[in-house]
């Protein structure tokens, strides 16, 4: 009989003697280089810490790598980081160089630091959900590719947070990303009606559309979609797997920008439609990467330093983030849900 | 991280093997390493590659596992195809409950990997984005072992279903010189406090815990928790008039890079005396000159946090952030006045939700009043960035004699 | 205005004789005039002294009264007390269409003065807040015949119910060197293209017009009209540099007064050569600058107006204000462009609307999408201040094969 | 037989020949004191304008006298404005002064330009409407004595805009103005249920509620009002004459501060709430008056030149400005509508 409730191991065995002398006593902090941070304590001791790329999805091989790195250099302890990233934490400078050079011939990528880009935060997509409308290590994957560069150099305008969600269930938390990629569904649930009446209750089921896309069928003991209320959600399925909601030919991606979390400067914001669909295209997704990157590319190229995607396009207003990426403007970037009124121009007050 | 070994004639997986390339790490690499080893992720692998042809996922619609004496913690996953793909015909997730602020020894580590090769399928997400270690598929009748092992090295299950989510922080006073309390402890400590609510879903739906010490948010606690507990300070920033002059004295443009993004103005540079003026009561602890000088500018002494409530992603009524309850809430040790806070929210939230209802979409349902009213807490003007703009107000009727 | 006599002893209304004190000019002394010939008049300031010790009304609750041929334009009244106050025992108001812009010839004044004299209480409101002349209170045997009188002395009656309401409009170019079109002349021809839908209420509900030159909206269509058109231009706003330095050398503060506050800052003032610089493509046309400095900055040249929609006061679901819907249209004699869209617009919402949903309700309750499809019109960037924030997109059937 | 759907008179012959020979030409103006502006047109001829305040609520021998100055002063043309004001069109200069002294004589007091109050915008309150929750005439008068000298003295940080309506009806459109006065009604409707069942459809009755307080009572074909929902709004009244909401003893008047209009500098805004309740106190609502001139006062305090009511706000913060005005923020002031969620402070940026 194994104990129960015991809870998360205690950090407190967790932290490296030099943490746990200055914990709570740091004075400042340096970014040395991409993906190398000084963080200097009250004592005037230094800890240089190594960030570094991970796919998150590691076999048990990699990870033991990883805990070899930590005991050869870090006296046998390492950190994740809030976007997967690992951190070598170092108290003794001269193993800085080393383990950059090992990580270097590992092809473990440093970086992610200052105005750079992080890793992507992401879901699981084909891999293991049930409800995807993309895969998303994939994507993740040809975007770091072909955005690798602004992750190991700092020379964005600020800090760029990308993250991906395979459903609208935006486990990825992509709702308050610089740049969100958002697997779409387009085309409504079939009813499995049989199976709805076996497995589901009927009442659950039509609650759970937002939209009130549902009405029950007495008939049947089961629902039927009004197809032009339902926008695709998926949260029927959620509730109930006769609602089949997964279509390899219409589902896709979407993009999203402008969003921050961080009360930096400026309040969080919401990432916002820049795209409502492009093609799964696996197993590089072109389409996807190209238009990451062209936001990437306008957004360096436009904001002054220090501004977030969202803090750049708010200055410059949307009307000129549509101008400069090249992207049109359709009436699916009208909010049509509960808060659009608030979002509506109730101004005359806006750019040609 | 595993080593890339491009030759691999006649691959049963070509899609795949085009994301062994690039210079960012392929969980593809990882997949094939592991492979070699277990059935589990070669059929991983080829459900995948199936799925990239046809561009659809192959797993059913959920399925409830679990390990005796839970509720949460495990998802079940079963493929839809497991004739084609044996190895994955039950593939369930553990949630391990990381550690406060995902710090491991080298030995936690080997011991979690040495479980699930034991009993899974050597594949693991480091972490899963609520912030568990994921431990990736393991079929049905190895859970229970599983578990047994994993609570020998000292590792609990995290959350899944109607309960308390694994809470999460950012690193805090482990490494950051930003901290205003203690984010690390306090995140154990409400994991402790709660560990029945964790493991057992008693609830409408899940709640989130996410701590950050500082404005800058680094767990997105904002965004992704129900309850969002954020380091802030009372009284005035701190400012080191000669740290500024040295940064002055390197040539950071002051004005421009500091002041002008003060987002009231309440910061602002004399030239000729090189000194930084601040307004104190104008100032909204944004963090932006303290990011910008670290060594010159720092927090006020009277520390502690921010609750803010209602965050959450899209899933029924619209994506909310989470918005400020209570202002200013000290987080000491033994925290009783959090802990307190958070046990009468969730009772309030458990005994009125509908089921799948987050405690956010529940106070957008019945108003903040009714929400104030049942934990006992008073409006105050930082709640909202502006008061209501409609006339529907409602009144109790013993203020209406 | 009418003169105040003080001495009244023993008065019949001790509460309202106090609102004739003050420097305001007092209605008080405008009914007590009145009463000295009208039974009505005097009959409503009893009424209204009631009023003040209760502080409730005395009207009945509406009551449908007319004249032949229209569907609109009075508003039915009768007291809930007439045998106490007979002269108000039917009170009802007459909503008579103002001339474009309140401009009017002291013969048409003293016209309708006589007119009301004959026929009702000498009462009025110079103007209602929709706009028109509001002749309050007569009996409903007069009502035909004050009609009669009134349209002898070409004036007609203004709306009221589900039907268009008598659209108004800003001085404009009668006195207004901002404005961007003729605001009187487009005024007065939609209503005659409008006079059947003004004067017989066919409609879910009421639908208001008002027009204003430019963004400073001296008519506020923007929080009051369905359908609000404000002048603006598709150029470049014209700087007279010289006049420029005149205000300067008047020792205005120009980078305080007028750059500080162009909210996108478009324009820059260049001390050392005394000249304002303007980013073209930057300007929201706010009118901040050309309002501080009119002898020196102008609109440009290519005018027109924004069509915005759905402006609105509270009742159902909150006060809506107009948003854009064509950030440009000509607005130039004989109209056909506007009057074409206006037709599109209200045959749309008549078609679609519930029982007393007001435009931008029903644009709400079915999407900007169907909106726009409905009347032929494309999604452009400046109808949003930003894009959607939820994932809820509809596709079309024929967009996704 | 009258004529029918002849429309207004045609404004042309409205206008004084001083316009109609400047229409559309002018170039430019100047405040030259309160209530006198001076329109110069391209062809360098002058327009004087005398702007003057009136009760809205006149009596014909007033709008006799109306005629008769602009018979004397301005050729017989004379005009009213957007906020029911008098504006007198004099083409030639001397005659301001002593139509100025006229206006003086008659206690018609001159000003509402430039930096100062203008008139109230207001509706019929207990004079003639059905529904109110108040006066508005004897508030309006109330509020401007005690504001007179902001009225005839640019003395004001910016324009200031204030609007009173007798209910929620809003005629007044109070919804977007510096200060708001508006009728509120506390107790919800007492149903009449035989005059519902006579008069009234039920379903009607039961749609027009925005809070869905209403229930069909099929027994007595009539409603029960849910009170707890109930915001005492009045649309149930205005659709049926059976749901009574009028109540002398609870009605009273709320107060909104920081709407505006114009697209001048800053986009328009709605008000928002200041004071939930205060009582009817006929005839010169003492509480009302008091409260308006606290605001006016702590706005002028404090505001820097130019700022609108809402501009100073959102520039110090709703929580100074409950400070300043000494005013308790309750949970009256946090919508619970439709829109509350964005109106909700997601940051942890404020002030304490
Ligand atoms: C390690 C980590 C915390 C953790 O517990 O894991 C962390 C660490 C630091 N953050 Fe962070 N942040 C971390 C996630 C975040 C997040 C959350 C996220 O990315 O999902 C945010 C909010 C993001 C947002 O606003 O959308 C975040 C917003 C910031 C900011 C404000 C950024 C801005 O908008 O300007 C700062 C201040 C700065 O960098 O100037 C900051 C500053 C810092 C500092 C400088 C704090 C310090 O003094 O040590 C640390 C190094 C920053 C760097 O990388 O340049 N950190 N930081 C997280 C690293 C994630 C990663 O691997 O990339
Ligand atoms: C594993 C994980 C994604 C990942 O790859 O990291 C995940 C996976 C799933 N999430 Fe999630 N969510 C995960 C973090 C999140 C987050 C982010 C967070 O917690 O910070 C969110 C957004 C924040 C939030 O909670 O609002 C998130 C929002 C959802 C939602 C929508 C909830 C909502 O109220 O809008 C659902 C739908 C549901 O609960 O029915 C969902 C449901 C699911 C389910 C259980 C699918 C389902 O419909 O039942 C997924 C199981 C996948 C699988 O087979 O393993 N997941 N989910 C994350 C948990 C790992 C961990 O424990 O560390
Ligand atoms: C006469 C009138 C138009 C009409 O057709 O009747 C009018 C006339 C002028 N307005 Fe206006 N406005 C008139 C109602 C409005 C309104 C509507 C209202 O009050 O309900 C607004 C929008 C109010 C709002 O934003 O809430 C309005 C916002 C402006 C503004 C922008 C004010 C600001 O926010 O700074 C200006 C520009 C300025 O004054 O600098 C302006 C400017 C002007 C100018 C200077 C235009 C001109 O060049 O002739 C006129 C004299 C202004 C003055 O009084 O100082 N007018 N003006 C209206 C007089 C109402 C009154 O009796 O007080
Ligand atoms: C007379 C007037 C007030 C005044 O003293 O000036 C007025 C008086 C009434 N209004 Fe109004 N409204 C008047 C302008 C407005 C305005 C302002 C405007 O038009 O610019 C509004 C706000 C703008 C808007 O339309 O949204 C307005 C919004 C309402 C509403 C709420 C409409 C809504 O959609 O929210 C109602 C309720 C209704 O229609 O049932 C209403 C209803 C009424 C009724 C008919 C009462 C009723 O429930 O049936 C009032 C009749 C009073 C009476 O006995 O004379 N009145 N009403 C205004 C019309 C005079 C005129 O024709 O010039
Ligand atoms: S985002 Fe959707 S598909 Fe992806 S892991 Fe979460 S629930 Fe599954
Ligand atoms: S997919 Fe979403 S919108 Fe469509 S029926 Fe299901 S729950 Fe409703
Ligand atoms: S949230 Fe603040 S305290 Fe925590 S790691 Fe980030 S900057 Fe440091
Ligand atoms: S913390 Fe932010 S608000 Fe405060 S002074 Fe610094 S920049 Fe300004
Ligand atoms: S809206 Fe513009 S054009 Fe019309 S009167 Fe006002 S300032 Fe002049
Ligand atoms: S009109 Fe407004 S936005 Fe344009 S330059 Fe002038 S102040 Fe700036
Ligand atoms: S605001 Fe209400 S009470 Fe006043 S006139 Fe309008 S409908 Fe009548
Ligand atoms: S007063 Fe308003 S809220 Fe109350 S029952 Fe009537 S319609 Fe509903």
């Amino acid at each position: 009989m194994p104990k129960l409730d015991f809870g998360p191991p205690d950090f407190h065995a967790m932290l490296p003697p030099v943490i746990k002398r200055n914990y709570g006593q740091w004075r400042y902090h340096e970014i040395l280089k991409p993906g190398l941070l000084k963080h200097v304590a009250e004592s005037g001791e230094a800890l240089f810490t190594v960030r570094a790329g991970t796919p998150r999805l590691l076999n048990t091989d990699s990870v033991r790598r990883i805990a070899d790195l930590a005991d050869k250099y870090c006296d046998g302890y390492v950190r994740f980081t809030s976007r997967h990233n690992l951190e070598f934490l170092i108290s003794d400078e001269s193993r800085v160089e080393p383990l950059l050079a090992e990580l270097k011939k590992f092809n473990i990528p440093v970086g992610g630091t200052g105005n750079s880009m992080s890793s992507i935060v992401h879901t699981q997509g084909w891999i293991h959900c049930h409800t995807p409308a993309t895969d998303a290590s994939g994507v993740v994957k040809a975007v770091m590719d072909e955005l690798f560069q602004h992750y190991t150099h700092m020379d964005l305008p600020a800090k760029l947070k990308v993250a991906m969600a395979c459903c609208l269930n935006m486990c990825g938390a992509v709702h308050c990303s610089d740049i969100a990629i958002l697997g779409v569904h387009r085309t409504p649930p079939k009813v499995d009606h049989e199976a709805l009446a076996r497995g589901c209750e009927v009442p659950t089921v039509v609650a759970s559309c937002p939209t009130a896309a549902l009405r029950p069928n007495p008939r049947l003991k089961s629902v039927d979609v009004v197809e032009e209320r339902c926008m695709y959600c998926g949260n029927c399925f959620t509730m109930c797997p006769a609602m089949k909601i997964m279509d390899g030919e219409h589902d896709g991606i979407s993009i999203w920008v402008g969003g921050k979390v961080g009360n930096a400067r400026t309040a969080p914001m919401f990432s916002k439609l820049a795209i409502p669909f492009l093609p799964n295209n696996p197993p590089r997704w072109p389409e996807v990467v190209d238009a990451v990157k062209n936001i990437v590319d306008v957004w360096a190229a436009h904001a002054i330093k220090g501004e977030r995607v969202g803090e750049w396009i708010n200055r410059v207003g949307w009307e000129r983030f549509f101008e400069l990426t090249g992207l049109p403007f359709t009436d699916k970037h009208v909010d049509d849900f509960i808060f659009s009124v608030p979002s509506f121009r109730s101004s005359t007050q806006f750019k040609w | 991280m595993a080593i890339n070994k491009h030759e691999m004639p006649d691959s049963e997986t070509p899609r795949l093997d085009e994301l062994e390339k690039g210079p960012w790490p392929s969980f593809v690499t990882e997949m094939r390493e592991a492979a070699g080893k277990k059935p589990a992720a070669r059929d991983l692998m080829r459900q995948l590659e199936k799925s990239y042809g046809e561009k659809v996922g192959h797993w059913k619609h959920g399925g409830i596992v679990g390990v005796k004496g839970y509720g949460g913690g495990v998802i079940g996953r079963y493929s839809d195809s497991p004739e084609e793909f044996p190895g994955v015909r039950e593939f369930h997730t553990l949630r391990v409950n990381q550690p406060s602020g995902w710090f491991y020894t080298s030995k936690a580590l080997r011991q979690l990997c040495d479980v699930w090769d034991k009993h899974g399928s050597g594949l693991t997400n480091f972490h899963g984005s609520t912030g568990d270690v994921i431990l990736l598929g393991a079929p049905t009748g190895n859970l229970q072992a599983c578990f047994d092992d994993l609570s020998d090295i000292g590792f609990d299950l995290g959350g899944s279903g109607g309960d308390l989510r694994t809470p999460s922080a950012c690193v805090g006073p482990a490494r950051c010189e930003f901290a205003n309390f203690d984010t690390l402890d306090a995140c154990q400590k409400v994991t402790m406090a709660f560990q029945d609510e964790l493991h057992r879903p008693q609830w409408p739906y899940k709640f989130k815990v996410k701590i950050s010490g500082c404005p800058n948010d680094c767990v997105a606690a904002q965004a992704r928790a129900d309850f969002s507990l954020i380091g802030t300070w009372r009284d005035t920033l701190r400012i080191d008039q000669e740290a500024v002059k040295a940064y002055a004295a390197q040539g950071m443009d002051i004005r421009g890079e500091v002041c002008d993004h003060c987002p009231t103005r309440a910061l602002s540079w004399d030239d000729a005396q090189k000194q930084l003026n601040l307004v104190a009561e104008d100032c909204v602890r944004c963090m932006h000159c303290i990011n910008k000088m670290p060594r010159a500018i720092r927090p006020g002494v009277q520390k502690g946090a921010t609750v803010l409530i209602g965050g959450k992603a899209t899933i029924l009524r619209s994506a909310f952030l989470s918005w400020v309850l209570v202002p200013f809430i000290k987080v000491e040790p033994p925290y009783t006045e959090l802990l307190d806070l958070l046990r009468r929210i969730t009772d309030w939230w458990a005994d009125n939700a509908k089921s799948r209802e987050r405690i956010g979409e529940l106070i957008y349902r019945v108003g903040m009043r009714t929400f104030l009213d049942g934990v006992g807490l008073p409006a105050v003007p930082q709640m909202v960035k502006e008061p209501r703009a409609n006339p529907y107000i409602f009144w109790r009727s013993e203020e209406v004699k």
